[in-house]
């Protein structure tokens, strides 16, 4: 079985990696990638973690991306673009509660539409 | 007035001088409305983007501008690097084949970057950004040629310009109304990128 | 100079830790205190953990506590009431995006009412 | 019957031993529309106020409640901390300074215990919580006294409704639709602690 995947991108990695952690004690399957800080592992985000992310979290029924601060949806947008995927769509939710959502719903099947809607129907 | 390879190349080494030696003034004007990194992820990328220029082989701008785009959208890590990384990338694409740009070529180049930005940021002016700067430097450029002295000059006024305004795009908008009374640090870098156009065109 | 303080509740020390750092940054002085994990550092929360945050928050103008999922609201519910203290309030916003919103806006010296406010008018 | 102090102890002994043997058994029930730590919160929790009865000296199950509130609010780690942990505490301040509780006095123990469950949980009959057992048994012995062999049949009854419900609270809400078809963890451990009253009241 495949599912749409989750990739969460933050400014730190600690954020990314402790949404991971507590999405994974629930949603085991679900592809869930995370791109925290910059190459050099700062505070800050880096187009290319996102875009490795993206390639590893898409099983072909598409990709959610979730983001914590403006410049993060920049870097995000431009790895999307730069993917040339389709359906690997940025959502504005809050990164931990919304991706939480989002991992419990991909886990059961559904495809990006619905998860996406059922994400933005709870903010 | 006529941009070559070798001269965009100067432009970007130039500019990196410009932020190697301002790094500390950037951060300092990123931190009271920001987050203070802004001169750290200039000096960051433009430093890497000069070993890649210095590493390459150019014919055109171009291909210049392109190097330039894609070592600051990897290397800088905030905002700016999305937003001067695109600038960049449409700049390479709208001078795309030609070995050397003359003013009309240039400035259409220069057009494409700040759509670019503002489309990237999905701003406009009066948000006390970057794009308080890029606008009236390019449409000044497009009305009044290279005119070096001049364009140092409205560069300056237009990063000025910046202080009175209240941010409503990028961290500095969460400070809202306390934003106004400090100059937008992506305004001021970008004034040194123009500040050091200016050099290389005047043969300084 | 006192400042309205920040709790971050998480289920995951991790989440609670990266929020702050991406806030400290930013916003030097706000009293900024984490309760993530378990007594053992486990994922869940700990009402002891929570009350020692909020004492250490409170400089007298209030403090407002951020949490991730359900249960950990009731933790801090239990430790609001078990705190005594006026002024300390639970807040129903996204924890990244809504505690850095809230630390900065007790960073320019806004009250509690104001800090809930702006915070409240985010999301 | 009544309830002393002793029997306060015996009852969270007898707790402790089903959260133990049924570890993996509540833990199972927790994971697919849960995170999967019930049956470590609930033995961790029992564990821990079992210990700390053994070191106590009790002459009023008020008392006992307590220390096995305190210890579950800062033990068990989930929503069941909190949850059982009011259920204890209200029992405790709602039977204060009785040595020994007649049906009567238990009974106002229990419902100010549900009632405490209820508003921790903003929760009501119906949601595939622990509230969908305490309400049913509580306003049962209310009704028909304790009756231990009946009771067991009365909280298993209310355990298993819990499985065709939809949950509307607790980390179960999440998978809402999906969530029907599984017994719910925390009523499960409702249901084992009813058991091991009725076990303790029926002598065995
Ligand atoms: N949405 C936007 N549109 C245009 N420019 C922006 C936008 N967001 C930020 N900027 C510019 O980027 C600068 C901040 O860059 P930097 O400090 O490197 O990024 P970050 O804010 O991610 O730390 C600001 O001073 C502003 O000029
Ligand atoms: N709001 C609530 N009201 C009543 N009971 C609840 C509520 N939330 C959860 N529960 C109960 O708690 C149980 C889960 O406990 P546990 O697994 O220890 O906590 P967590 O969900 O934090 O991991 C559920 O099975 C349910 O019976
Ligand atoms: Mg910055
Ligand atoms: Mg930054
Ligand atoms: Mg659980
Ligand atoms: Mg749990």
């Amino acid at each position: 079985m495949t599912y749409v995947g989750v990739v969460l991108i933050s400014h730190s990695s600690k954020i990314a990696e402790g949404v991971k952690e507590l999405i994974r004690q629930v949603v085991k399957d679900v592809p869930l990638e995370i791109a925290g800080g910059t190459e050099e592992n700062e505070i800050g985000t880096s187009i290319n973690k996102i875009q490795a992310a993206i390639n590893k979290a898409d099983q072909g029924k598409g990709v959610l991306l979730f983001y914590d601060l403006g410049s993060a949806k920049m870097n995000a947008e431009m790895a999307i673009e730069m993917s040339g995927l389709e359906n690997v769509r940025l959502i504005e939710a809050p990164i931990v509660e919304g991706a939480y959502v989002a991992a419990v719903e991909a886990g059961m099947g559904k495809d990006l539409d619905d998860v996406a809607k059922r994400v933005k129907e709870s903010f | 007035m006529e941009i070559n390879a070798m001269q965009a190349v100067q432009w970007i080494e130039k500019a990196n001088e410009k932020f190697q030696e301002n790094r500390e003034y950037l951060t300092s004007l990123d931190r009271p409305i920001g987050d203070g990194d802004h001169g750290l992820n200039m000096s960051r990328g433009f430093k890497e983007a000069v070993k890649k220029l210095k590493a390459g082989n150019y014919s055109t701008p171009s291909d210049v501008f392109k190097d330039v785009a894609m070592t600051l959208i990897s290397k800088v890590g905030g905002a700016s690097g999305p937003l001067f990384g695109t600038a960049f990338l449409k700049m390479s694409v709208a001078t795309a084949g030609q070995q050397v740009l003359n003013e009309t070529a240039f400035v259409k180049g220069l057009e494409a970057a700040l759509d670019g930005i503002k489309q990237r940021g999905k701003a406009t002016t009066g948000e006390k950004t970057m794009v308080d700067v890029w606008q009236p430097v390019v449409a000044w450029l497009k009305d009044n040629g290279f005119a070096t002295a001049s364009l140092l000059v409205e560069a300056e006024k237009a990063m000025n310009t910046t202080k009175d305004m209240t941010a409503t795009k990028g961290r500095a908008a969460y400070f809202k109304e306390k934003s106004a009374g400090h100059i937008d640090a992506g305004a001021t870098s970008s004034y040194y990128l123009f500040a050091a156009l200016a050099e290389v065109l005047g043969g300084k």
